[in-house]
């Protein structure tokens, strides 16, 4: 939010500005540092709250259609693998706690271990979308789409690598081609400060590849979701139909967290955090936990179904 | 808590110590395991509450320490707590229309939905497929 | 009385530096953060969305004055009914109060010098603008005929622009919730040194109780009609009972949003007329926290009726009955509104000006608007007159006699503080006199239609209702020229008016402790926090033709002019 | 009773609606429940009305009585907040309030509660016609035949989007939706032709799908008017009774001399290559029969989908087949 403003209000107020040291990143219409932090804490919660409303109506078709269907959804969760939903959800919970050690940083002003715990964050965050890849494009081999393209078959089994898979890597391919270039032409400039942020983009790419290669060695040694049912229920794409939109959503929000930690990286290599002025780290990693804490609900309600 | 918190001073900044949070997150891993692992007891209609109830104690943890609620201020932890509020509301009563209403749709036959016929069966037919 | 000089210094005709004049040129406007700059943006805004949307209002009226086709297919006459309630409703009425006048008077009333996140605020903006686009869009290319609460499975069927609709509204969401957060936390962190919350004008309080309902609401919209979306292009069957979904289902995902959004329509309105009704009777407003908490009571207990739109769409008959109950609930608060209002005019000193005159006639068209609602609540009733013209005559009697009249009332009152100059008084009566006549000509006789059987959404209809329909088509003609006359009479005052100084109408809030128009801070002096409500504290002043504060000391030092922030 | 302005005026014939109006304020009371409907909303008229009046009086009255004038500058001392007054006008209207919702709702369940001697009509709600099946088999489109005092339960059910089936006469209302059934009952309690509306928002020619209710006074009398005319029909030539129910139910929207209307002619249909958005398709007769059960499985190209055509499902093989030979008759083809 609206931070880095003031610095040429300095000494242009009326004297009851004076009393204050305005800091370097304390806009014009807030009177203290504290002021500042506590208006952006509480932005960031109340968006929080519209996050978990938004998410609402999901959950809500989820539970109605549980309910009204169990037999659907005991039907339909033999397609998902727990293992890689369980490894996922490891994978989110290892960077929140980077991110909650980065917050922790970033209070004590310790610019290069906000960067370098941030940067772990936004890895794991894409080797989780590189094994949600793996997921997703293995299902697309089987015909298992929302509910109206929903045709299952289970002959088709992915020899070698998933068609829709490559189709998938193409983005972050480009991506890592881009940073990486970006990086060594960083490597000529001075000061390092681009090496460092382009370098760090594209190890966070590589992470994508990290859980697309972790994933696709797993389908290999346990042979894939396996399952062959004789008769489906007319209506299980609903399932799918929900488990897209609910993991697809999520998927979106991981992006824009990769997004905001870029941003976050970025600003700790430049050293902007001091003990009175870390709101941005502490309000994208208050997002980023939610992301977390969504997954913790998604995983035993869409993986997990007796 | 306080033993949480670093023992000088930072202004409004509170950092929590290391140790917490390495706490948290080895107790957040081994809940994922016991999940994983009770899915696969047999405990019936119990599976679901089971699971809910330990990704509540998986939220609670991340809610309270990452997510430094233990220490925030009473507002946003109301704020906050209203959006499950609302959102448990909005659930409940669907669930109770629905449920009331739910024979009418479970009567009605599935071939006469309007214009379904093309997409009755979800099983690919085997002759079709190349492989 | 200090020194008149002095205060002719300050608060005295033609502001030498004011937020108007701080920097020129359109990028100084496009990328402004001054709250004040983005209230008159929206108000912009929003006045096109009113008047784009109030020619389609015209255009149906006109075909309606016979039952047969006059100029329009039934197919452009569903489109015109779409796109003239979607338009109305999603980029004018919701963003129209909070956005454009709170945006302008919030921080000030609060005596700040701008909202929390004024970068949020400009953002909210350009998502008015991009939202508002995308409906344009929808409408000028495949036009958009699903009748604003898009049911489905008729809006996932239609050949119409469905997709570029429902995004324009996901987006006027956003745009919404933002504001909503903006104003939330500059109420709880920004107020001025001294103000309690018991000490917050009562325009504050609908805001904040806007506030939350567009918190908690409108994220439910935003994934509603994501889903929507996703229906229409991949069929995903959750709405589609082609595919095993639920019509009913969308209709509470729908309505669980916009029974709320209904409120978010109506409260800041109410703060207005609370607000105007307590300066132009000079009184302490009465029982000001009855006020403040039915703001607060009508925005949760908003949440909890939202079924009284489906009583006869197939709902469970247990859920139908609570949720009647709970409907009659919402009439308590608004009630204890309206007499508080009546009771603040009690042995006031009542100025008959314009702002006076709509928040009067506020309080008659509410009243009916509201009192009609209780038919529709009542569930014997409701089964008869749901979706006819009873609930047509019914929601413009809230919203065009309520949020409409407020606007305008708001708009006459803080117009000398916006532009520092003066309206017409004559033009504003006349606009008032035609706006309330007009429009009981027009919504008048859909009760009696509506009672009698006519159903909303019909293109054609039986010729017994044809006299009722003529006078509502006439009453609607008077009603858009008192609407225009309305505009012409602020726009003209906006740069021909005489200038005014601070405080022509001697309110006691914060805001009007600033100059006219305000300077690009708002205030120049150290705010002296005093109660929103007490009157005896401004004295009138005769060589400025205004009230200044009794108190009022010149500022140490003298006010400099600062460059205006921008991104 | 005609207000037309230009009526007024011109007092020209007015021609006489196939249904009852009723008084100035609601249609008339045809059905069980009407009364009390009616009794509900004129007690909630009164109450409302008291209350509005008192206030805008009393607002009248302050702004004249204490409006600003020389020698009124002033406000006169009041006190601002008094908590019994609050209490007592929340109190009053919550009492009258729980007394409506107590009547609405009472009112309400019975016009849910199905009496078990009701008969059952199937109503199927198609853009844009109603068709209703009797329990003896018989259907009609378009028009509705009760008896007189017989309580009836309507099972709906919609092949397309939502309607809603609305008698004005009968206050009775209920959305049909499809992928369910929905119900709902009456008793009409006068003999007379009644509208019926389609009140649910559901595509182009929403407000033409009305349909006349036309409640007889015995049940010969309604027997007698749903009947098909068997000895009308078996007796004439076949191309007669197709052309007959062409007249009847598609004259509307299909032309026979080559020009297209809301639907494409229908002379040259038989024995000719159609061509559809799912491809071409030879004209024959089950085509024929399938354009008619399920307009819906192909669509002629340069229409839109889904068709705008009505499913004729109360045909009977016989009328089908009439139609048919009808279509073949204009084609010339064999
Ligand atoms: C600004 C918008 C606004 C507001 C404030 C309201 C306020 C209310 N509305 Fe309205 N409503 C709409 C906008 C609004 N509505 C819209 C847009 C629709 C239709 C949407 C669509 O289908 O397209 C609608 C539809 C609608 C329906 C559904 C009708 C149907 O489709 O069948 C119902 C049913 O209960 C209802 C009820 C009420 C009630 C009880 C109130 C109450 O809040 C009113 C409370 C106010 C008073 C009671 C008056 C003030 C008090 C007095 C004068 C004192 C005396 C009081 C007593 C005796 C109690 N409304
Ligand atoms: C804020 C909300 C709002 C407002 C202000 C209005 C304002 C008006 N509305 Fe609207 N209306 C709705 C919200 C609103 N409406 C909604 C939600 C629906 C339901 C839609 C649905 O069913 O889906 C509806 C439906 C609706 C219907 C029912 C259609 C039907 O069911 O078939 C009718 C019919 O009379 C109507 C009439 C009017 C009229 C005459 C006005 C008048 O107040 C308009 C006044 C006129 C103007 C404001 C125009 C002035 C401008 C000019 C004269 C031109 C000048 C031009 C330039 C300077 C460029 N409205
Ligand atoms: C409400 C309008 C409507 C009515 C009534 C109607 N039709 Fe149609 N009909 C259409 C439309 C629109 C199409 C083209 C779209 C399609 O193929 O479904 C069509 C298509 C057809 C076709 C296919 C024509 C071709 O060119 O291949 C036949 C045959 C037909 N109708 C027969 C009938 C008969 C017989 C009736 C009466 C019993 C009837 N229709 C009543 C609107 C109507
Ligand atoms: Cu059918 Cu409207
Ligand atoms: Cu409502």
């Amino acid at each position: 939010m609206s931070i880095e403003h003031g610095v040429h209000h300095d000494g242009l107020h009326g004297d009851h500005h004076d009393a204050h040291h305005h800091g370097k990143f304390i806009a014009h219409h807030f009177d203290s540092a504290e002021q500042q932090f506590d208006a952006g804490k509480m932005g960031i919660w109340v968006f929080l709250v519209t996050e978990v409303l938004f998410f609402s109506g999901l959950f809500c078709a989820y539970i109605l259609y549980r309910y009204h269907h169990p037999e659907i959804f005991v039907q339909a969760h033999h397609f998902l693998d727990k293992v890689l939903g369980a490894g996922n959800t490891i994978v989110l919970l290892f960077s929140s706690l980077t991110m909650a050690l980065a917050v922790r940083a970033s209070q004590l002003g310790q610019n290069r271990s906000v960067a370098i715990y941030v940067l772990i964050t936004m890895v794991c965050a894409s080797i989780f979308l590189g094994v949600k890849a793996v997921e997703y494009t293995h299902k697309w081999d089987m015909g298992i789409f929302v509910r109206s393209f929903f045709q299952y078959d289970d002959h088709h089994h992915a020899e070698g690598i998933s068609r829709y898979l490559i189709l998938a890597s193409i983005v972050p391919g480009a991506l890592l081609a881009c940073f990486g270039g970006l990086a060594l032409l960083g490597m000529t400039s001075k000061g390092g400060f681009e090496k460092a942020f382009w370098g760090g983009m594209a190890i966070m790419v590589l992470g994508y590849f990290i859980g697309v290669g972790g994933g696709m060695f797993y389908m290999g040694m346990s042979g894939g979701e396996h399952y062959t049912p004789t008769e489906l229920h007319h209506d299980i794409g609903i399932f799918f139909s929900i488990y897209y939109c609910m993991t697809g959503l999520h998927a979106f929000h991981v992006i824009g967290g990769i997004i905001a930690l870029a941003w976050i990286y970025y600003r700790s290599l430049a050293c902007h955090w001091r003990p009175d002025y870390f709101g941005p780290v502490d309000n994208v990693g208050l997002y980023w936990h939610l992301v977390d804490l969504i997954w913790i609900f998604l995983f035993p309600l869409l993986y997990l179904i007796n | 808590m306080t033993t949480a918190h670093d023992s000088h001073d930072h202004g409004f900044a509170h950092p929590v110590s290391k140790k917490l949070l390495y706490g948290v997150f080895f107790a957040l891993v081994l809940l994922t395991i016991i999940t994983v692992v009770a899915n696969d007891l047999p405990l019936g209609k119990l599976d679901l509450w089971v699971a809910m109830g330990i990704a509540s104690i998986k939220a609670f943890l991340v809610m309270a320490f990452f997510m430094h609620m233990w220490w925030e201020k009473g507002i946003n932890i109301v704020f906050f707590l209203s959006s499950v509020l609302f959102a448990v509301l909005f659930v409940g009563f669907l669930l109770l229309d629905t449920d009331s209403y739910k024979e009418d749709v479970e009567i009605f036959p599935v071939d006469l939905r309007p214009g379904a016929t093309e997409v009755i069966s979800p099983l690919k037919p085997v002759s079709e497929t190349p492989h | 009385m200090s020194n008149p000089s002095l205060a002719q210094q300050y608060f005295g005709h033609a502001a030498q530096h004011n937020y108007l004049n701080v920097s020129k040129g359109w990028k100084s406007w496009a990328f402004t953060l001054d709250h004040k700059r983005i209230g008159v943006m929206y108000l912009i805004g929003v006045t096109f969305a009113l008047l784009l949307a109030g020619v389609f209002a015209l255009l149906l009226r006109a075909e309606l004055f016979t039952p047969n086709k006059m100029f329009l297919s039934e197919a452009q006459y569903n489109q015109m009914f779409t796109l003239h309630g979607a338009i109305m409703v999603f980029a004018f009425i919701i963003p129209s109060i909070p956005a454009a006048l709170g945006n302008f008077v919030l921080p000030m009333m609060l005596g700040a010098k701008d909202v929390a996140f004024p970068r949020l605020n400009l953002m909210s903006f350009y998502l008015w603008v991009i939202g508002t686009i995308f409906l344009v869009i929808a409408m000028i290319t495949n036009s958009l005929d699903t009748g604003w609460t898009f049911y489905t499975p008729y809006s996932i069927r239609t050949s119409t622009g469905v997709v570029a609709a429902t995004f324009g509204a996901f987006v006027l969401g956003f745009s919404s919730i933002f504001t909503g957060i903006n104003f939330l936390v500059t109420v709880h962190t920004m107020r001025a040194p001294g103000m309690g919350w018991f000490q917050m004008p009562l325009f504050i309080w609908g805001l904040y109780a806007t506030a939350i309902i567009q918190v908690l609401a409108t994220p439910v919209l935003g994934i509603t009609l994501l889903m929507l979306i996703a229906e229409r292009l991949l069929h995903i069957g959750i709405f589609d009972p082609k595919y095993g979904g639920d019509p009913v289902l969308f209709q509470h995902f729908f309505w669980f949003y916009s029974h709320p959004a209904v409120y978010i329509m109506i409260l800041p309105g109410m703060g207005v007329i609370s607000e105007l009704i307590s300066v132009y009777s000079r009184k302490k407003i009465f029982g000001y926290s009855f006020i403040a908490f039915s703001s607060v009571a009508i925005a949760i207990l908003g949440f909890l009726v939202w079924g009284h739109h489906m009583f006869t769409s197939g709902q469970s008959e247990l859920v139908t009955l609570i949720f009647s109950a709970i409907t009659f609930t919402v009439a308590i608060p608004s009630a204890v509104k309206v007499f508080n209002w009546l009771s603040t005019m009690y042995k006031g000193c009542i100025a008959l000006v314009t702002p006076m005159l709509f928040a009067m006639s506020f309080i008659f068209l509410f009243g009916i608007g509201g009192l009609t609602g209780l038919f529709l609540a009542t569930l014997r009733t409701d089964i008869h007159l749901h979706d006819t013209y009873f609930v047509v005559a019914h929601f413009h009697y809230v919203m065009v006699g309520g949020t409409l009249t407020a606007l305008f009332g708001g708009l006459f009152h803080w117009w000398p503080k916006m532009f520092g100059r003066m309206y017409n008084e004559l033009c504003g009566k006349i606009t008032c006199l035609l706006v309330f006549v007009g429009f009981n000509v027009t919504f008048f006789p859909q009760f009696v239609m509506g009672s009698r059987g006519m159903p909303r959404r019909y293109a054609r209809y039986d010729i017994e209702f044809e006299a009722f329909h003529q006078w509502s088509t006439i009453g609607a003609m008077i009603l858009g020229v008192g609407v225009v006359i309305g505009f012409a009479t602020l726009v003209y005052a906006a740069f021909r008016g005489p200038r005014c100084a601070g405080n022509p109408f001697g309110a006691a809030t914060l805001e009007w402790q600033s100059s006219s128009p305000p300077s690009f801070h708002n205030f120049d002096h150290k705010v002296e926090f005093t109660s929103p409500y007490d009157f005896s504290t401004q004295v009138y002043d005769e060589e400025l033709d205004s009230y200044v504060h009794r108190n009022f000391t010149a500022p140490a030092k003298p006010a400099v002019p600062v460059q205006p922030q921008s991104i | 009773m005609n207000f037309s302005l230009f009526n007024l005026l011109a007092q020209p014939d007015i021609e006489h609606p196939p249904y009852e109006w009723g008084d100035y304020f609601f249609p008339v009371q045809a059905a069980e429940g009407a009364a009390e409907n009616d009794f509900i909303y004129w007690a909630i008229l009164w109450i409302s009305a008291v209350f509005f009046v008192l206030i805008v009086a009393f607002m009248m009255y302050f702004a004249w009585v204490y409006r600003r004038r020389p020698g009124h500058e002033k406000p006169l001392p009041s006190p601002s907040h008094n908590t019994t007054l609050e209490i007592l006008w929340s109190v009053i209207p919550s009492i009258l309030l729980v007394w409506m919702f107590y009547a609405g709702a009472n009112g309400y369940f019975q016009s849910r509660i199905i009496p078990e001697s009701a008969e059952e009509i199937w109503v199927t709600a198609q853009q844009f016609n109603w068709a209703f099946t009797y329990p003896d088999g018989d259907s009609t489109a378009n028009e509705l035949h009760l008896v007189v005092n017989r309580p009836v339960k309507f099972k709906m059910e919609s092949r397309d989007v939502l309607h809603s089936l609305f008698i004005p006469a009968f206050r009775q209302k209920q959305d049909v939706v499809p992928g369910r059934y929905t119900y709902t009952w009456v008793r009409p309690t006068r003999v007379g032709t009644y509208r019926l509306y389609c009140t649910e928002y559901c595509g182009d020619n929403h407000s033409l799908m009305y349909a006349n209710v036309i409640v007889h006074a015995s049940e010969e009398a309604r027997k007698e008017a749903t009947k098909w005319d068997w000895d009308l029909f078996a007796q004439t030539d076949p191309v007669k009774n197709g052309e007959r129910i062409y007249q009847l139910n598609c004259a509307g929207c299909h032309r026979v001399d080559g020009v297209r209307s809301t639907g494409p002619p229908l002379n040259e249909v038989y024995g000719t290559e159609r061509s559809l958005l799912s491809g071409t398709r030879l004209g024959d007769e089950n085509y024929i029969r399938e354009s008619i059960r399920e307009p819906n499985k192909e669509i002629v190209s340069g229409f839109t989908s889904p068709s705008q055509m009505p499913a004729f499902i109360q045909f009977n093989d016989d009328q089908l087949n009439w139609i048919v030979i009808y279509l073949k008759s204009l084609s010339g083809k064999e």
